[in-house]
């Protein structure tokens, strides 16, 4: 699916990424956990062609997609829904979610997969007419992975989508990602509510200082108390 | 040993400067007094932008000021220094005051303030006909007598005008090399962190006006006996657009980038007769070059090409 | 090190700048040439004044070369742009009187000229300035010398006019605020309160001001009879227009612009009835000037204004001034020119007779022109004064 | 009532005319982040362009307004952009700044000594004629040239609201990295804005050059009143260049009738000083968006 | 008992509908070093601008040394010995690292007039050269703050904290981005600058190693609140403090 082999990249004059290698089995969901500062977001940034990737291959299937514009990317069937607020805030949920399919050479096809999308989200049905920013922020988020359905995507990359949302949203948006992976999707999510992503993930991965730490099913994850100390500053051996 | 090679290149420019007009007619005279006139006015926008990182489009109407103050105090028979003073100070003030809104505001925000605030002078210069003279502007003031020596010859107002502009230059050099300098820089760069280490952030920013506006006040106590007629038309925000050209294209931030922006300003329509009514475009094409190829203006276009035959020295040992 | 090099940098190039300026003025006189430089507008507000100006002087020029030169010299004239600058102005001036210039031909502008002619009045230059401000022949400068005569000269004869043709009792004054518009106006506005007329409307306006509706507005509610229209042209074109859209009917009186051929051929149909006293006009229906205004069309493919002929009259008075004293003698010159009259028949580059009197100050036969037709035609003759 | 109703009139004609000019200024620095100190020239030169292809080339009124809008968008749109804005990068500063002003000089001169420095007169598109309303006179000239102002803006807020690519130049100039993210043609996006800037300023100077004349320093005047039309009113919102563009028409009038008229020009300035420092979003802008 | 150097009572910061800091006291006595941790939008960072007069709070107050500084100037705490670094680098690029550290004590210089004709370097480069040394920067003395490292622009950052002889520093991640041979060093410096000086700390820290082994207290926070306050190996034992990261 996505293999990645001992990718390095960061900013300007610092390495965040110092070898990174990640194999992901499809039709999963896997979690990527880690302290601050471990590269988790640069990772997603770096397979997303948003920064250099300096050495180091990332290949999709069975092709080579290494430092590939963004573009492309999407074409391929890879989504990135970034951390933060990410809507067009002065277009409406219908135009935010018509961005989303920009890239698509068949543009007929945009229309039916709104529609889809809006059958999966109900709630932006109901507000498709309103200002983006005007939704509240679990509303946006739905959005924001409503968008990036809209390509039909192989590989989602989602990351800390639960940052700012009540419990109650968050387990709207795992049930989502559930979703998406029962339908064959393989998503691979940043989450600091690693608990309750863990719990919704076939497998677990540790980043700590840029370098893959564990790559295990998220249950054993879960169970592995040096899990917990690897916030609190404990290194994970091996 | 690098102040010291300094000194001596100050030493031969001022040298340069003493022997520049001599027996040359009165107009290289003249054009060397505007040269001046025109690096002082520069020389304090380029504090307020180039080191203290605030944008102003009103030097033109800090020279006003001066000008006007100058004119209308040595009209009145009065001595041209306290004319000088009186502009000076009262440009200093009003300084003081356009600073407030760059405590509000950045960028191009502060340089349209500044630009209305240079358009709202042009009017009041325009229409208080009673202090300004109107439209007709005031004429006919007396060059500064010093002691029993008339400063009413070319010759001797160009040494007049290169004293005043040396010891503004050295001012400005004092200014700029005490920790005051240090300060300004430090705003530039990052007002948050310099706040933190206790600099006050307000009263810097208004200093930096005041100081900037000062200047031009001074250059504008010049430039009234130089050209002995001054009108509003003198003072617009075209002239400010000018004097930051000069500021930006001579480099930012840089001593002497003003004292050489305003010399191209000046000097280059004389080397560039040859080519009649092309000029300003050829001035406008080379400045276009500039800044996309070089930013950092003449300075740093010069340092750039010092630096390459020594990095080449450097390739070829190694 | 580091500190130095730009330093050394900076010197070379201002010293190199300063070689440059130098040399300019050294490749002047041989035996046979005379140096007229014009120093005028070329560029800035003043420019299209400048532009014509030079033009004008440069055919005459031309043609005083073919036709053998000035005593047997060659004029060389290089032309220099102010700007519109007075400070500019002043040292262009100073340079060309330190190269030698004979006579000094420019500024238009009057801030200019009130600037340059000190230069010219110290070194003992005489100067033809193209600048009808008041104040220049006022200052008792012996070297200087009009091309057209100044406001003053003309004021007079449109107070006559208010006064005796169109005999109204209130009038509304619209004006441009630069040197231009205000001493027309300071002056208008003194002589016609004196014949008893009152001034019900007295309407600044900006120069390069799109909107003149306010204007036209306040102009119409003020009942004024007529107007005094004292704008440069194309402010004149865009309030002639206005005025037909309010339709403001009164007489519109204006100095020089108002029916100037730009005018007309700017505001169209909404020029017709303007009308102006012109001293020297394009539309003057005297043949030597439409031949001039025919030959400077087929030079440059463009009409000039009155500008252009200022210019060539300028040259020509300086050929023939100096062909009276049968020598390039410049206080000769000035004294010569003093009270001298010269008469377009024997002097056919002088379009109209002319005689300047003592103080530089220049009169000739004017005009009171109307538009009709889409030209400007001659309605009265004043006679010089 | 009649004299404010004509005065009010007239300022919404000339209002409209700064609005166009605002409106093309605002999506540039929007777009690229770029303050055009040549917009004026660029208001200025499509006339000139139109005279070119009318007076030396000998066409036809429509091929000379065509050759003139077409070349307006090659050299103020596409060359302007890759030649004088692209060299800085995505933050040019200051020296982008002054490279506009170099060529606002060089547009001026250019224009000056191969055309001509005199005022030219510009065919009139629109019918000549007068109307009274309630006393004013309305030239049918003014009405037209509102009404295509409002037409224009209205135009252009339905490109950029109702179709996918206006749609997309919003998400890029609003929020570049999340456009970029969904591969959207940033860099094509901000093209677009410039090129729509160079026909806006073509449209305007077609509007305006027979009621202002063909002349080099046109622009001197009208590049200073756009930004302070597009300040006042906010630059993030097209309408809110509109009604800046509006408001100081209006109250130039106003100033000149009722208040001063030696000081008219000064009311615009004291607002833009007043709108900057209290209301820096502009009368109609939102603080949402990207500030410079 | 002394009294305390810093003195947080009660201070509660919100942003729209979040609540940033809510109710927060703590104390720091004098050569103390406190560690304050907590997963992201737990809300240190507000309540270190809190403390910093560059956010205002609700309600509460900040006294140091006894004086109330609740509302103060950033400036005007630097002058009553208070010095921080930032999350982000912050040091100024145009100057060099000798200037960019000699300014950070020239304010602290006579007054603002008297500092218009001291000596260019405020009489204090000897003194900058000693912290130069300090922190092992002799190597870019002269260079460009612009042009040197991320690591020694963080060192420098940190020497700038030092040098005005502060009594109470703030530390926002001094540790962010700094290699880990880097990290040892400023450790290191750090330690013996408080063992040396008696200087205070408070540091906000991610990377649990270094702030573990630096801090004498842990001060764990998360949603606004304090949930453990003790030796590093107490809260690190802290169950809460692990469910804090790892989420509910």
């Amino acid at each position: 699916m996505l293999e990645l082999s001992d990718i390095r990249a960061g900013y300007a004059d610092v390495q965040i990424l110092n070898g990174v290698d990640l194999a992901l089995r499809p039709a999963t969901i896997t979690t990527v956990i880690g302290p601050n500062g471990a590269g988790k977001s640069t990772l997603f940034r770096a397979i997303f062609g948003l920064i250099r990737v300096r050495s180091g291959s990332i290949r999709f299937g069975a092709e080579e997609i290494t430092n590939e514009k963004p573009a492309r990317l999407l074409a391929r069937g890879i989504a990135y829904v970034p951390q933060g607020r990410n809507v067009v805030a002065r277009l409406s949920v219908r135009h935010n979610l018509e961005l989303g399919a920009v890239t698509l050479a068949d543009q007929s096809l945009v229309a039916p997969r709104i529609e889809a999308v809006m059958d999966r989200f109900p709630a932006l049905r109901q507000h498709q007419a309103r200002k983006a920013g005007d939704l509240s922020g679990g509303q946006q988020k739905l959005l924001e992975i409503a968008r990036a359905l809209l390509l039909d995507p192989k590989l989602l990359l989602i990351d800390e989508p639960s940052i700012g949302l009540s419990p109650n949203l968050v387990r709207d948006v795992f049930k989502v990602l559930q979703g998406l992976r029962d339908a064959g999707v393989t998503v691979l999510m940043v989450e600091q509510n690693t608990k309750a992503a863990l719990a919704i993930s076939d497998d677990g991965l540790v980043l700590e200082l840029g370098r893959a730490r564990m790559h295990a099913p998220a249950a054993q994850l879960l169970a592995d108390p040096a899990v917990g100390r690897l916030f609190l500053g404990a290194a994970i051996e091996g | 040993m690098r102040g010291h090679r300094e000194a001596i290149g100050v030493a031969v420019v001022v040298a340069a400067l003493i022997v520049a007009p001599l027996g040359q007619g009165n107009y290289i005279a003249y054009l060397l007094c505007s040269w001046l006139m025109l690096a002082i006015a520069a020389m304090g926008l380029n504090l307020t932008l180039g080191y203290a990182g605030r944008i102003s489009l009103a030097q033109a109407s800090f020279i006003g000021i001066g000008a006007y103050a100058t004119s209308i105090v040595t009209l009145a028979h009065y001595p041209w220094v306290l004319g000088m003073a009186v502009g000076v100070v009262l440009c200093f003030v009003v300084g003081l005051l356009l600073g407030f809104p760059a405590l509000r505001v950045r960028g191009h925000y502060l340089a349209f303030v500044t630009l209305a605030f240079n358009s709202l002078f042009f009017l009041v210069a325009r229409n208080e006909d009673w202090l300004t003279g109107g439209t007709y502007g005031l004429s006919g003031m007396p060059r500064p007598r010093i002691g029993p020596v008339s400063t009413s010859g070319q010759l001797a107002f160009y040494y007049f005008t290169l004293a005043v502009a040396l010891l503004a230059a050295v001012v400005l050099r004092l200014i700029v090399r005490s920790p005051w300098g240090r300060a300004f820089k430090a705003l530039r760069e990052n007002e948050v962190r310099a706040e933190s280490l206790g600099l006050d952030v307000r009263r810097l920013t208004l200093l930096a006006f005041a100081i900037g506006s000062a200047y031009g006040g001074l250059a504008g106590a010049i430039e009234a006996p130089l050209v002995q007629y001054i009108d509003p038309g003198s003072f617009d925000v075209v002239q400010s657009l000018s004097l930051l050209l000069m500021v930006v294209v001579g480099g930012l931030g840089e001593f002497w980038g003003p004292v050489l922006g305003s010399a191209v300003a000046v000097l280059l329509p004389e080397a560039l007769r040859v080519t009649a009514a092309y000029y300003l475009m050829l001035y406008a094409i080379a400045v276009i070059l500039l800044m996309t190829r070089c930013p950092g203006g003449l300075i740093g276009l010069a340092r750039r090409i010092a630096a390459r035959p020594a990095r080449r020295r450097g390739a070829a040992v190694s | 090190m580091r500190g130095f090099m730009p330093m050394r940098r900076a010197a070379v190039v201002a010293i190199a700048g300063a070689l440059v300026a130098w040399h300019a003025p050294a490749q002047a006189q041989n035996n046979k040439t005379v140096l007229i430089p014009c120093v005028c507008e070329l560029s800035g507000a003043g420019a299209v004044s400048g532009t014509n100006y030079r033009d004008g002087a440069h055919i005459a020029v031309n043609e005083i070369n073919a036709a053998g030169g000035i005593l047997g010299h060659k004029i060389v004239m290089h032309d220099y742009d102010t700007q519109t600058n007075p400070m500019v102005s002043r040292a262009l001036v100073q340079k060309v009187v330190d190269a030698g210039a004979y006579v000094v031909m420019g500024t238009v502008y009057s801030g200019s000229t009130d600037v340059n002619m000190l230069v010219t009045e110290h070194a003992g230059v005489p100067q033809i300035t193209g600048s009808e401000a008041p104040d220049i022949t006022q200052k008792g400068d012996p070297y200087i010398f009009r091309t057209s005569s100044g406001s003053e000269k003309d004021i007079p004869a449109l107070v006559d006019y208010f006064t005796q043709t169109l005999k109204v009792k209130k009038v509304a004054v619209e004006w441009v605020q630069n040197d231009f518009g205000k001493g027309g106006h300071d002056l208008f506005v003194q002589a016609i309160r004196k014949a008893g007329v009152q001034v019900v409307a007295d309407v600044p306006s900006e120069q390069g001001q799109v909107d003149f509706s306010p204007d036209v507005a306040k102009i119409k509610q003020s009942g004024a009879q007529a107007v005094f229209v004292y704008v440069n042209e194309e402010e004149a074109a865009r309030f002639l227009k206005e005025a037909k859209k309010q339709a403001l009917t009164v007489p519109l009186v204006g100095d020089v612009t108002l029916t100037d051929q730009k005018v007309i051929e700017l505001a169209g149909p909404a020029a017709e009835g303007a009308i102006a006293h012109v001293g020297l006009t394009v539309s003057a229906p005297v043949p030597s000037i439409q031949e001039f205004v025919a030959k400077f069309r087929k030079i440059y493919h463009h009409n000039t204004d009155h500008n252009g002929i200022k210019g060539y009259i300028g040259v020509y008075a300086i050929k023939y001034v100096t062909e009276m004293i049968g020598t390039f003698d410049r206080k000769a010159f000035a004294a010569k020119m003093h009270g001298l009259t010269l008469d377009a028949k024997k002097y056919p580059g002088m379009l109209l007779t002319t005689s300047w009197d003592k103080t530089g100050e220049l009169s000739r036969e004017s005009f009171m022109t109307q538009v009709k037709g889409g030209k400007a035609v001659v309605i009265a003759t004043i006679p010089a004064n | 009532m009649a004299q404010f109703l004509q005065v009010l009139l007239s300022g919404l004609a000339t209002g409209s005319i700064y609005a166009l000019a605002a409106v093309g200024f605002s999506l540039v620095w929007q777009a690229a982040q770029a303050v055009n100190f040549a917009q004026g020239e660029f208001v200025m030169l499509p006339a000139f362009l139109v005279l070119i292809g009318e007076h030396w080339l000998h066409w036809p009124l429509w091929a000379a307004l065509l050759f003139g809008f077409a070349l307006s968008i090659l050299l103020l749109g596409l060359a302007f952009k890759r030649l004088i804005v692209q060299p800085f990068g995505p933050d040019g500063g200051l020296p982008l700044v002054i490279a506009t002003m170099a060529l606002s000089i060089l547009l001026k001169e250019a224009v000056k000594t191969f055309y001509g420095a005199e005022a030219e007169p510009f065919p009139s598109l629109l019918p000549n004629g007068t109307f009274h309303v309630g006393g004013a006179v309305v030239s049918v000239r003014d009405v037209l040239n509102l009404l295509a102002a409002l037409a224009v803006v209205l135009l252009l807020t339905l490109f950029l609201d109702r179709t996918k690519t206006g749609r997309q130049m919003q998400a890029a100039a609003q929020n570049p990295g999340v456009a970029e993210i969904l591969g959207v043609d940033v860099a094509r996006m901000t093209l677009y804005a410039f090129l729509l800037n160079a026909a806006l300023a073509a449209v305007a100077s077609f509007l305006i050059t027979p009621v202002y004349l063909a002349k080099f320093s046109n622009g001197e005047s009208l590049g200073i009143v756009a930004f302070i039309a597009a300040i006042i009113g906010g630059f993030n919102r097209i309408r809110g260049a509109l009604v800046g563009g509006l408001l100081i028409g209006v109250l130039d009038n106003l100033t000149a009738t009722y208040v001063t008229l030696s000081y008219r020009a000064a009311l615009p300035l004291v607002l833009l000083i007043a709108v900057i420092l209290w209301r820096p979003q502009g009368l109609l802008g939102d603080e949402e968006a990207r500030i410079v | 008992m002394t009294s305390p150097h810093l003195s947080v009572r009660g201070v509660f910061k919100r942003f729209g509908p979040v609540v940033a800091v809510n109710d927060v006291s703590f104390d720091v006595a004098h050569g103390e070093i406190l560690g304050l941790i907590g997963p992201n939008g737990s809300g240190k960072s507000t309540l270190f601008n809190c403390i910093l007069g560059q956010t205002a709070p609700d309600a509460g107050s900040v006294e140091v040394d006894g004086r109330r500084v609740t509302g103060s100037r950033a400036c005007d705490l630097s002058l009553l010995g208070v010095g921080r670094t930032f999350q982000q680098l912050a040091v100024f690029p145009g100057l060099s690292v000798l200037d960019n550290i000699i300014f950070a004590a020239q304010e602290h210089r006579g007054g603002m007039l008297g500092r218009l004709f001291m000596r260019p370097d405020a009489g204090l480069t000897e003194e900058a050269d000693r912290m130069i040394e300090f922190f092992r920067l002799g190597a870019v003395r002269n260079k460009l703050a612009g042009d040197i490292s991320y690591g020694q622009r963080k060192l420098v950052d940190a020497a700038m904290a030092f040098m005005a002889g502060p009594r109470l520093v703030l530390l926002d991640e001094p540790a962010g981005g700094v290699n880990p041979t880097m990290l040892a060093e400023l450790r290191e410096r750090l330690l013996t600058y408080n063992r040396e000086h008696g200087t205070t700390f408070v540091v906000i820290e991610h990377n649990m190693d270094f702030v573990m082994s630096l801090c004498g207290r842990i001060m764990a926070l998360a949603e606004g609140r304090i949930i453990a306050d003790g030796t590093p190996e107490e809260v690190r034992a802290e169950q809460t403090v692990i469910d804090s990261y790892l989420g509910g």
